[in-house]
Parts: structure tokens; sequence; C-alpha cells
């Protein structure tokens, strides 16, 4: 709970030494229905290292959730690649492909829907540890689970293990679903608006929670959310990508892309955003888009697909072809060892 | 058929072939007709295929009756099998069966083995009536009643009303139609005498003239009364136990509490917010109620001697008289079919969300 | 930490959610006015028919001028056309019906459970195929086609006659199991349970399995009633062949033999016909105790 | 845009202020209050109100001893974490509760020209009269909030027709007119079933029904909280213009903090069933009494200014069944002491001799050690140039960044 910014100085964010832990490579969700194709998502690229924390931010139907999915293994991307460690994963076998599975867990934003209501939570936790021989008796397996629930802050453990889901509030239950993430040791968790659905009083205890395994256990978090507040928060020292239907639309340094958003679609995002103190929020300058409608996935704009909306639009241009991720001034190649802030858009990347 | 695949455009993306299907299998009224004939279909590829392939083949069985109790010759005696059964014995099974649905696709059904030179089709079209009136009328009181009830039940929730409903539902609901048919005729008719359950038998009374008569209107009334009461009693604790939960559910829904909110009346509530979305649900269950109370027409006229398609094929099983009972089953089910079919292009027009089609 | 370790382990052995499961289901019925009596009146009913023939011999013996008695101190529920004590009759006859019911309930779960939890989750043709077979079935009205199926095949084995039930039963029952897998599968406690791989074997019996014996339990009552009611219809018609004992014949040789017009015939015809009546209204009671547990919907709000 | 807005509420179109305005109150004699005792400008007083209900467990005190004013024009937001009763609340003010629910106590006075009546008194025709046409409910749920059976345009019409509103083509022009007011293709909305409008799209249709017999008072129950932000955006600034132009009282009902930043001129917090603080937005956001309204403002993370490490309230949100004995937060509370727990704290005014009800002008907490919390809240309040007043607690934690 204290001093969250010390994060930044030894997280490996801040130097590009490490090799990417995971890596998506141009990905794509397209899934046919009887009203058509839905791109749910549509090429996106994304890294990140041993540790490290990369926010994945933008409004329901984006995509987000999909490509966490992806990232977890739970989705098989329709075309593009899932690397971990380097090794594409639809190619791992054995226990190679256990090393992954294990490696990357995933944490759902409905605690009620994510936890078994028949079981109790020593259960929910022994199930994993036991079949992955990280327990070799039921006993062993029951300290375990205390221990892991010590470790999210349900204390006293004991008085958890035998109690059924029922039993305990939501933001209760999201630290059993931490744990139950944490039973395999994994490298990186893909948490999907962890605390959307969790009290606001007690919303920032359950991030901190989060944050502090990052800094003690070295995991690496892809966190999924729809508030840019939270992200800013939760990613101080890490990285912020934005997400509009499908695709990536900027990608930088999380303290530079709030301070000093590029893309028309964060501008407007950052602008909107109603915040808790009212002489700031009443002052703010809002972005006026051009249409308040979202554009339906089965039926895309061409070219850039926020130009129906955009402040910046150009005719000829924006509605012709699609914008590239990239950095003013450097190639799209460089964008997953470096800081750099990116950005999918023809107007600001000409300047 | 093509023209609801026209018009609606195929998906970008997708070959056109996979969208006129698409377009076609997501067209609602398309789907649900292909499903019918589809069910009737098979009903008759299954009747003819039990009356020519299986053990003790009624066609060869009774050839050898009419050798053996009239001496006919086999060729003669085959010659009269063919042509009741309305198949054609010399060709192959596949050309036979085909011949057998275009037939059927004619009204051709055969000719009967126990009353000599009636056709089936006859004796259908003389029969059915009665039942589909029957069933039909009763389906539709109880239906209605089960509704009315059930609403009542869910807005006094609690009340001696509903205890004592829910009580008598569940009792009506758990006895077989036709323990209630035989209690009726016990009580009413023979302990305590109160109907004259001889003169009831049948579907009017002997001599009846046809036609829109208050005297012909009350006989037929008359003939069908018990028939009515044991569908109703039996099915209407159904309605009204499901009525009262899908009630006590919408009650629940938001749109109901801001309909209040909204100060409409309790009327237009009841009606139009609660009435109409509780009802919902309850049509698909209508759909297979249809099939089971017509399918249970069998014992109920059998113990009244009402005269339906239902006694018909009673007497046709138990007489072996192979081509009704093929063609009163093959037209059973199909009543059924399109009674189903009815009631479901008519909960599309009532539920906007499948109008759309998913 | 050494006090955890001293607890008893509470791991479950494979299995035990779902017996756990269905201990609490028992715990919750008996707590439900209707269900505890439902409960009680399908435990009665298999108490008579399968014990209570050991207490009380069947009555065999023709006794001129005992026809048609009404109940009596002698005779509990009176004497049938030939003087044959009915209660004795009745204890006995219930043994075929719940054979019968209980086999085709069993076929009719095991097919519905099956087939219901393959077309929910392989999806895809198989579950087209199954479900439009399951649609016709379901459309067939079922009577008539047995009064068809009887002519052609001999139902003198109360096996047989089982299995012809289930195979026209299992669809309605399949059809609810399926849309119960389709939820379940779609829970984030199932993705949860593959991205931790736990294995299939967990998957279904440890995850999704406790969560099904509710309608496990529904669809078996539901099967048994079905199957009471087609059985008992198709004896009454004459279309099973007569043999042995059961309240379906009680019931048909009554009816023919007229007791309805005879005013002693009251107990010989009204006995079967209120067994018969009371087993399915506990079976039906026991279901809806079990719906409401089970299903949120109908169950009160707090 | 604005051109349409202005004609449309000033002009004397459709819109000409409804003079069908006539309670039938006359039935409801004992419901009559003397209004007399009543500021002018108060529409809508409620005291000591209190609804509980039966649950299998025991009573949940859902509502205990809630008083406000609310005046005319004035935004009052309820703000309090799931399960504090602060919907209870709202539905208690147009008796529209569970079953199982019942108010135990107290008063919900609504004030028009200078009549007044005790809601939770009135007749049935008179309630029905009360909703919609004085006060009109939004709930939160706006995806099931319209019947799906029945077109948008004829579930205006509905509420038009029960308010007697009886000739069709003046409801559906009125309809569109208030569709287009809050920004939506009239036409096209108007002919559409719930189902095939998007959930912003909703929440505006909702926004609208409620404007369309102009309501003295509107209650809005988490209106943007399944919204998109640009969607939600789009609401709040609607519900910003709509209320300066037409002047209803608007009570929010809502968990987000930044919602009521935006849109209230007087915020109450809510824990446990009561009010335990209640100020004009700038006293709650920056000199708060109230160790609960502290924790919910450290609690929040913002976009804009400084990064500040954050803190949640600690402890869970309480069970209305089993309150603790004494102050309800004291579970949660850091400032605890032993005199909390004998005794559950009013709410009084913070200003010494301040009115102690709720309403505008007052500034109230209950709380024993109100003056200890307020001068332990510090908080960067940014001036209009932009720099910051900081406090030292978190300029020490700002750290290397």
């Amino acid at each position: 709970m204290t001093a969250v910014n010390a994060r930044s100085v030894d997280s490996p964010t801040s130097d590009g030494s490490h090799a990417p832990l995971i890596t998506l490579e141009n990905v794509r969700w397209h899934v046919p229905t009887p009203r058509g194709l839905v791109k749910a998502v549509d090429g996106v690229s994304l890294s990140a290292r041993d540790g490290e924390i990369v926010c994945l931010v933008g409004e329901s139907g984006c995509g987000k959730t999909t490509t966490g999915k992806i990232a977890a293994g739970l989705l098989t991307p329709t075309s593009g690649r899932v690397l971990y460690e380097g090794r594409d994963i639809s190619s791992l076998r054995g226990d190679d492909f256990n090393r992954f599975r294990r490696g990357v867990q995933l944490v759902h934003q409905d605690p009620y829907a994510s936890i078994n209501p028949m079981h109790t939570v020593g259960a929910t936790l022994s199930a994993p540890l036991r079949r992955h021989g990280f327990a070799g008796s039921s006993s062993a397996a029951r300290t375990r689970a205390a221990e892991l629930l010590d470790l999210v802050d349900l204390t006293p453990s004991k008085d958890f293990l035998d109690k059924y889901p029922h039993q305990l509030s939501g933001g209760q239950r999201q630290r059993v679903a931490i744990a139950r993430a944490l039973t395999v040791e994994p490298r990186f968790i893909v948490a999907d608006e962890p605390v959307s659905m969790v009290d606001v009083s007690i919303r920032i205890s359950l991030l901190n929670t989060m944050l502090r395994l990052q800094r003690e256990l070295g995991t690496g978090f892809l966190f999924i959310t729809h508030d840019l507040a939270l992200a800013r928060y939760f990613a101080w020292g890490g990285r912020i990508g934005v997400m509009y239907v499908g695709r990536m639309v900027e990608l930088g340094l999380a303290s530079d892309l709030v301070a000093n958003p590029q893309h028309p679609y964060t501008r407007a995002l950052l602008s909107a955003i109603p915040e808790a103190d009212p002489e700031l929020t009443r002052r703010k300058t809002r972005v006026e888009l051009r249409s308040l409608e979202i554009p339906s996935l089965l039926k895309l704009p061409s070219g850039c697909t926020f130009h129906p909306r955009c402040p910046q639009f150009e005719t000829g241009l924006c509605e012709v072809s699609v914008p590239q991720l990239r950095a003013p001034g450097s190639t799209v190649a460089e964008l997953d060892s470096s800081n750099v802030h990116a950005v999918a858009c023809h107007v600001v990347a000409r300047g | 058929m093509v023209a609801a695949s026209q018009s609606l455009a195929p998906a970008p993306g997708i070959s056109p072939l996979v969208g006129v299907w698409h377009a076609v299998t997501g067209n609602f009224v398309v789907r649900r007709v292909a499903k019918a004939l589809m069910t009737i279909w098979a009903v008759a590829t299954m009747t003819f295929f039990l009356v020519r392939l299986m053990p003790g083949n009624p066609i060869e069985q009774y050839i050898g009756q009419l050798i053996a109790q009239y001496g006919l010759p086999y060729a003669e005696a085959r010659d009269m099998a063919a042509s009741l059964f309305s198949v054609d014995l010399d060709q192959p099974l596949m050309v036979q069966y085909v011949g057998y649905l275009g037939k059927i696709a004619r009204g051709d059904l055969g000719m009967s083995i126990k009353s000599q030179g009636a056709k089936v089709s006859d004796i259908i079209v003389a029969f059915l009536p009665w039942t589909i009136f029957c069933v039909g009328f009763s389906l539709l009181i109880s239906f209605i009643l089960g509704i009315a009830l059930g609403a009542l039940m869910a807005y006094w929730r609690d009340s001696v009303l509903d205890y004592a409903l829910t009580m008598i539902g569940s009792l009506l609901h758990s006895i077989p139609n036709y323990l209630i048919a035989m209690i009726l005729i016990i009580f009413l008719g023979v302990r305590w005498e109160l109907l004259p359950i001889v003169k009831m038998r049948g579907s009017m009374s002997p001599g009846m003239q046809p036609g829109f008569t208050i005297a012909f209107v009350v006989d037929v009334l008359f003939h069908a009364v018990l028939p009515i009461i044991t569908y109703v009693v039996t099915t209407v604790g159904t309605w009204m136990l499901t009525m009262k939960a899908s009630t006590t559910a919408t009650l629940e829904e938001d749109y109901v509490s801001f309909a209040r909110a909204k100060g409409l009346t309790d009327g237009r509530i009841r009606t139009a917010y609660v009435g109409r979305n509780a009802v919902l649900p309850l049509f698909t269950q209508f759909t297979l109620s249809i099939g089971f109370v017509f399918g249970g027409s069998v014992l109920i006229e059998s113990i009244f001697v009402y005269r339906g398609i239902g006694q018909v094929l009673v007497s046709a099983v138990s007489g072996r008289d192979y081509p009704v009972m093929q063609g009163c089953f093959l037209i059973t089910t199909a009543s059924v079919v399109f009674a189903n079919l009815l009631a479901d292009l008519l909960y599309g027009y009532i539920d906007p969300r499948v109008r759309v089609g998913q | 930490m050494s006090e955890t370790v001293a607890l008893p382990p509470s791991t479950p052995m494979p299995g035990m959610a779902t017996v756990r499961a269905f201990g609490r289901t028992v715990l919750a019925l008996v707590r439900q006015p209707a269900g505890a009596i439902g409960l009680f009146g399908v435990v009665f009913f298999l108490l008579l028919a399968f014990v209570g023939p050991s207490f009380v011999l069947l009555d065999v013996k023709t006794k001129l001028g005992k026809e048609y008695q009404l109940p009596s101190s002698e005779f509990l529920l009176g004497t049938d056309y030939q003087g044959r004590d009915v209660f004795s009759q009745i204890v006995h006859g219930g043994r075929d019906i719940i054979i019968v019911a209980t086999t085709t309930a069993l076929i009719t779960t095991a097919i519905a459970v099956s087939l219901g939890a393959l077309a929910g989750f392989l999806g895809g043709w198989f579950d087209t195929v199954v479900l439009a077979i399951a649609d016709i079935i379901l459309t067939i009205p079922q009577f008539p086609l047995l009064l068809v199926l009887a002519t052609f095949v001999r139902l003198n084995n109360i096996v047989l006659l089982g299995v012809l039930l289930a195979a026209l039963g299992w669809p309605a029952l399949m059809r609810a199991i399926r849309s119960q897998v389709l939820s379940l599968r779609q829970r984030d406690y199932i993705e949860a349970a593959r991205c931790l791989d736990l294995g299939t074997g967990h998957i279904v019996f440890q995850q999704i399995l406790p969560s099904m014996t509710g309608y496990i339990a529904i669809s078996f009552t539901l099967g048994m009633i079905n199957a009471i009611f087609l059985q008992v219809g198709l004896i009454f018609l004459g279309l099973v062949p007569l043999s042995g004992n059961n309240w379906g014949v009680m019931l048909q040789l009554a009816w023919v033999r007229g007791a309805i017009f005879i005013k002693g015939g009251l107990g010989y015809i009204l006995s079967p016909v209120v067994a018969i009546s009371l087993l399915q209204l506990s079976l039906i009671m026991l279901a809806r105790s079990l719906e409401e547990i089970f299903n949120p919907r109908l169950r009160r709000g707090n | 845009m604005n051109g349409t807005v202005a004609s449309a509420i000033g002009g004397t179109g459709v819109f000409a202020p409804p003079s069908r305005f006539r309670l039938p109150w006359s039935s409801a004699v004992d419901a009559r209050v003397d209004g007399s005792k009543l500021p002018k400008e108060v529409v809508l007083s409620v005291r000591d109100l209190t609804v509980a209900y039966r649950v299998r467990r025991g009573m949940v005190q859902a509502v205990r001893k809630v008083s406000f004013d609310l005046r005319r024009g004035e935004t009052l937001a309820l703000i309090g974490e799931s399960g504090s009763g602060k919907t209870t609340l709202a539905l208690a003010l147009v008796r529209l509760l569970v079953r199982a629910a019942k108010v135990t106590d107290g008063t919900v006075v609504y004030q028009r020209d200078g009549r007044a009546v005790d809601v939770l008194r009135v007749g049935s025709d008179a309630l029905r009269h009360y909703r919609w046409n004085e006060c009109a409910m939004v709930f939160q749920s706006a995806l099931n909030a319209l019947n799906p059976v029945l077109r948008v345009r004829e579930q205006f019409i509905d509420v038009a027709r029960a308010h007697g509103m009886t000739n069709r083509a003046t409801a559906v022009a009125r309809t569109l007119e208030l569709l287009k007011l809050v920004q939506l293709d009239a036409e096209r909305v108007a002919g559409s079933y719930p189902h095939e409008l998007s959930g912003g799209m909703r929440q505006r249709v909702l926004i609208a029904m409620g404007l369309l017999l102009d309501p003295q008072v509107i209650i809005l129950d988490e209106p943007t909280t399944a919204l998109d932000i640009l969607t939600q955006r789009t609401v709040i600034d609607l519900l910003r213009r709509l209320k300066e132009e037409r002047q209803f009282a608007l009570i929010l009902v809502s968990h987000d903090l930044a919602l009521a930043a935006e849109l209230a001129d007087q915020v109450a917090t809510v824990y446990a069933g009561r009010i335990v603080e209640c100020g004009s937005v700038a006293d709650i956001f920056y000199r708060p009494n109230h160790p609960y309204t502290v924790g919910l403002l450290n609690a929040v993370p913002t976009l804009s200014g400084d990064f500040r490490s954050l803190v949640s309230v600690r402890g869970q949100p309480p069970d209305l069944i089993d309150l603790p004995r004494g102050c309800s937060f004291l579970p949660r509370c850091p400032f605890g002491t032993p005199e909390c727990e004998r005794e559950d704290p009013h709410l009084v005014s913070v200003v010494p001799g301040g009115p102690s009800i709720p309403g505008a002008g007052s500034h109230t907490a209950a709380c024993f050690h109100a003056p200890t919390v307020a001068k332990g809240f510090s908080r960067r309040l940014q001036t209009e140039q932009g720099d910051e007043v900081a406090s030292p607690d978190a300029s020490a934690k700002r750290g290397a960044r």
C-alpha cells in the first residue's frame, strides 16, 4: 500500500533489455455469424516482458476481453500468433505446453460467476494444487491454500478455507479468484475488469494487493479495464494500450499516454471521463465527436474505423487506408522492444 | 422460399451460397415450415417401412388371410392387397415408397380392410372433425381459464385462494386423464345418475341433421361435454401453475415496477405489461400440449365412446386394419404438426423479439 | 499453520461433490411441506410394492357368493368379480408398474443426459441432428404412436415395454439437459478450470455434474410420471397382453367386466384408480419441489 | 440544436406549461399537510423516513431515519456503496418498495404551488397522479425498464393516456419532440422495440419519458452505470443542460463519486441506511467531515493532476440485518473511540448553530469526531490556473516520478 511509485524504479520496463515473456503478433478473432462476419479483434500486436504491467483500455465491444482470452490461450486466434517465451503456443506440446498453461492465468470480471458455488474455498484452491503437483497430499494442499489466502490478504485464512462462495462478499470472492490463479505460480495474469463488480470503497485495496503481488512475486499483469483512471493508477510504471472496435489505436507508457494523449479517440475518452473533483471535472474541455454512434462490428467503417466520429477526419485519407500503429519517426518493428508512444492515426503520424 | 432468401442480401465476406443458406435457415417462418414438413415426412416414412419391413408384415398376412379364408388365387389376393394398401407390390421397395409418398400427397390413403370398400380418406374426413372440435375447444377453454386463474394466483400470492388453487392444480395435473374420465362416468353417470351416460355416447344423436341450428349445436355440445370436461380438468392445472410462475417472475421485472412508477393504470399494467409478457413462455408449452392432448383423445374417446379419430384408431389397431391405422396415425400427426406450426407463427407475431429472427 | 495441517483434509474425493449435492437436495426437500409429502408418498409406495408382498399373500381363490363386495373388515378394499380380495391385489400390483416406470426413467435419463450433454458440448452438426430428431419425436403424439408400434412389437416383456417408452420419452428431458449444459458450459468457473488445466474428468465430475444433479433428479421423476401414464393407458386399451397382476390390469378387468355398473364393484374399480393417482401425485409433488429448489425463477424471493 | 431546445421549452407549442395541473388530492383529506411551515422553494421534504423488510435471517434495516429537504431546481446526489440502502430510499419516495418492505416511520411531504401532501399517506388515485406527473423515477437498469413487446411510441402514449392526455396525435408529437431533445433519431426510435436500441439509447429514451409530463422532481438511479464512457458523457451533458433549462429538482442515486461531482448541488453520503454526511458539492469533496466520505474520496483514482497512492476504506460493507452497536461505521473507522460504541451519532451541523436537516445551506455530519476528521483531510485543490495546493502527505508520496 505504500510507495507504489517505487515500482517504476525497479520495474524492468524502463530498460528494454528483457525479451518479451508473451507476445501477440497481429492476432485476429473473426467469428462467422448468420448475420455476417464479426471482427471482434482485428490485428492486435502487443507484448509484455516478465513482471511487466500492461493495461488494455477501451469501451465495451472493443475486443479487449477477447484479446485477453487469446493471450491466456483460451481462444485460438483466427489468424496471427501468440508467443510464450518466444515460441508459438500452438506448436507447444507436452511439458512445454503445460509450462505455458500454468504460466499464464486469467482472473474473470464477475467473481459471482467465476467460482463454482458448490465448492468450498479450500476445495477450489486444492484442485489445481493437487493436479499440478504443487501439493502431494490433501493436507499439504490445505496448508498451501491457507498460505495463498494470506498472500491475497484474506486473513485469518483458516476462517475462509471452509467457506462457500455465497458466504463471501464480492471483494472477498475476487481475492479467492486471484488466489486460485496463483496456485499454479503463474508468471503472467490476465485480469479482465477484476474490480468493476466490486464496491467502490474497496476497489483500490484489491488493486493494491495485485500490485504487491507484482512487486513481491514478479508476476506480470495484463489488466483489462474500461476505466482509464484505474488503468493509470494500476499501470503507473507500465504501459497502457487503448483499443477501439477491434484495433489498438494508441500504446504508450501510462504516465505519458494519460498526460499527453495523441490519438483523437484517446483524447475524446480522456476529456469525457467524469472525475471525482467538482472543480476539475466541470472545467474540463471536451472533445466534440462528429457522431455518437458506435459502429457495429458487423459493418465496420472503411479505413480508420474511428473516422465517422473523428474530429480530425480528413477526406480522402482516413476513410481510405487503415492507419498502422507506429511511433512518429520510428518503424513498426521497433514497437515491442521500446517504450515508444505509438499511435494509429494518419493525421497524428503526419505531425 | 426463393423470395425470402433473395430479400436478405448475403453478408459480406461469406460466399453467396452460404449467405443464401443462412438467409433461408435464418428466416423464422421458412425454418418452421421446413420443420413441419420434415416431421410429416418422417412419420409417413416410418409407417411405410413399419408395414413393409416388420416381421409379420401385414400385407403378407392379409394375402395369406385372403387365400385361406376366401380361397382366392395368390395373384388375385396380391392385387387386392396392393389396392387396399395403396402400393404397387411389383415395384422395387424404393419405387413403392416414392409412389406411396405421391399418393399421400394427393390424399389417397388406401382402403379399409374391415369396412370393405371404404376409402381411408373418407373415414378420416368423417371422424377427424369431431376430434379437432373437441380437443381444440377444450384446449382453448383450458388455456384461457388456466391463464386467468394463474394470473389471479400470482396477484394474490400466499392467499387462501392461491393455496387452494395450487393444491387443486397439482392434484388434477397428477391424475391421468383416462382415470378422470372413468371417475366422471362412475360418479356422474352411474352412482349419482346425474347424466344419461349411455345417451351421451357418440358425437351426436342418431337422426340429428347437421346444420347451423340451435338443436344441432346443443346436441353436439351435449355429446362432447364429458370429453371436454376431462380435457379441461386434466390440463388446466398445468396452465394455472405455469402461468402463476410466469406472472410472478414478470411482476418482478423492472419494466413492471417502472410502469407503476409512471403512474399507469392498474388495468393497463395487468394486460399490456404483465399479462402479455407472462403469457409468452406459455406458448411454447402450448404447442407441446397440443400433441399430448390430441394423442390422449385415443383413450378418452374410447372411454366415452365418442366417435372421433382416436376411437377409429383404437378399433383399427385392435382389428388390425392397417391401412386405416396408418392413415389415422398420419393424419393425427399432421394435425398436430399443423397446429404447432400455427401456434409458433402466432408466437412470432406476438413476441417482436422472435419476429426479427435470431 | 500447524493447526491447519491437523484439520481433516477437505479435498474432495472424486464424486464427493455429487454425493454432497445429493445430500443437500434431500435436506432441502424435507424442509418443504410439498417435498416432504412427495418423498413420503414415493417411499410409501416403494415399501408397499416391494416389501408389502412378503406380508400380504395374493388372493387367487375364487369365492362364489362373495363377488363385488364393498370394503369391509374382512376385505379391506372389497372384492373383485370372482370374490378375490382387492387389497391383496393392490399390494401385489404396484411392483410391475414401478419397475417399468423406473426402467423407463433410467433409460430415458441416461439417453437424455448423454445426448443432451454431448449436444451441448459438441454443438455443430451433432447438436443440429439430435435436436431435429428430438423435435420430430416431440411433435408426434406419443400415445397413437405407441398404439401403432404395439401392433408390430409384442409388449409382453416389462423391460421391453420400458425400453420402448424410453425410446419415445427422452426428447423433452434431453432438451432441458442440453440447455442446462449450454448455460453451464459458458460459466466463468468452467473457463477458469480450463485455464488451470484441471482436466476433462475434473470439469465433468467436479464442476458440471454436481450442478446437474437437480436436473437429473427432476428428469428422472418426470420420466417415471410419463411412463406410468403411458403404460397404464396401453394396458387399459388391452394392447399390452394381460399377464401377471398389476394396477393397470385390475383397471382394465374392472372396466371390461362392468364393475362400474355394480354397486359392490366400487371398491374394486376405485382402488387401482386411487393407487395410481396417489403415486402420480407423490411423484409430481416431488418433481415440483425439486424444481422449486433448483430453479431460481420459481423460488420465492426473500 | 440549441435553437430547437430553447423553442421547445420556452415556446407555447406542445411544451406549454401544463395547465392540467390539478391535484386530485381533495379525496385524501388526511394526507394534506399544513404547508405553511415549509419554505416555498422546497418541493420535497423528507423526515425520519425509515424502511425495513423481513428476510429469513431477520429484519433488514434498509433506511434509517433519513431526513432532507430538496429545493426547486436543485440536484441532490445520494452516494453510497451497494447495499447502503440508497435505492430503497429512492423507491420509498415514490412508494414503489417491494412487497416485503414497509415504511415504518416518517413522512415524505411534497409541495407544489403552496399546497402540500404527505406522499406516504395519499390514496391510490392521488398516488398515481403523483408518480410521473409530479415525480418521475427512472430505474437503474435501463435495459429492462422498457416493455419488450411494445414499441417505444406506444410506451410514451401509455404514460400520456394514463395522465389524461387523451389526444394521440398530441402525445405522439410531444414524444417526437422529446426524443429529439435527447438527441435521438426520433422517428426511428419511436417506431422501434426496446431490443433494437442500444443501452445508451434506451437510457436517453427513459430520460425523455421522464420529461413527458414536466414533473417537478426527477429521480435517477445509477443513470450512467451500464453505459460506455462516451455515451455516459452524452447523458451527463444532456442532464446538465436539461436541468438548467427546465428547472426540475433532481435526485441522483449512484455509487459513482464522479457523477456527483459533475452534476450535484448537494451531496449526501449514505452508509448503512443513513445519511452520514450531507453538504454542498464543494463541502463534500473539499471539506468532508465524516470518515466514510473521506474514505470514499481517498479510494477513487483521478486522471488529471498528481499521481497519488490510494487506500480503500478498510473492512467490508455493513450487514444491514446485524448492525454493529453504536456508530455503524465504527468497525471500518480509523477514528473510532469507546464513545462511538456507546451511541449512534446524530446528524448535526458541522458549523456551530447551522441547520441540522440536510438541505441547501447546511453541512451536516453524523460523527463525534467530525472536527478531527475535517482537520485531517487534505487534498490538492486545483486553482483556476492549474497550480495546486498539495497536501504534505501527497507530496511526500509523489516519489521519483
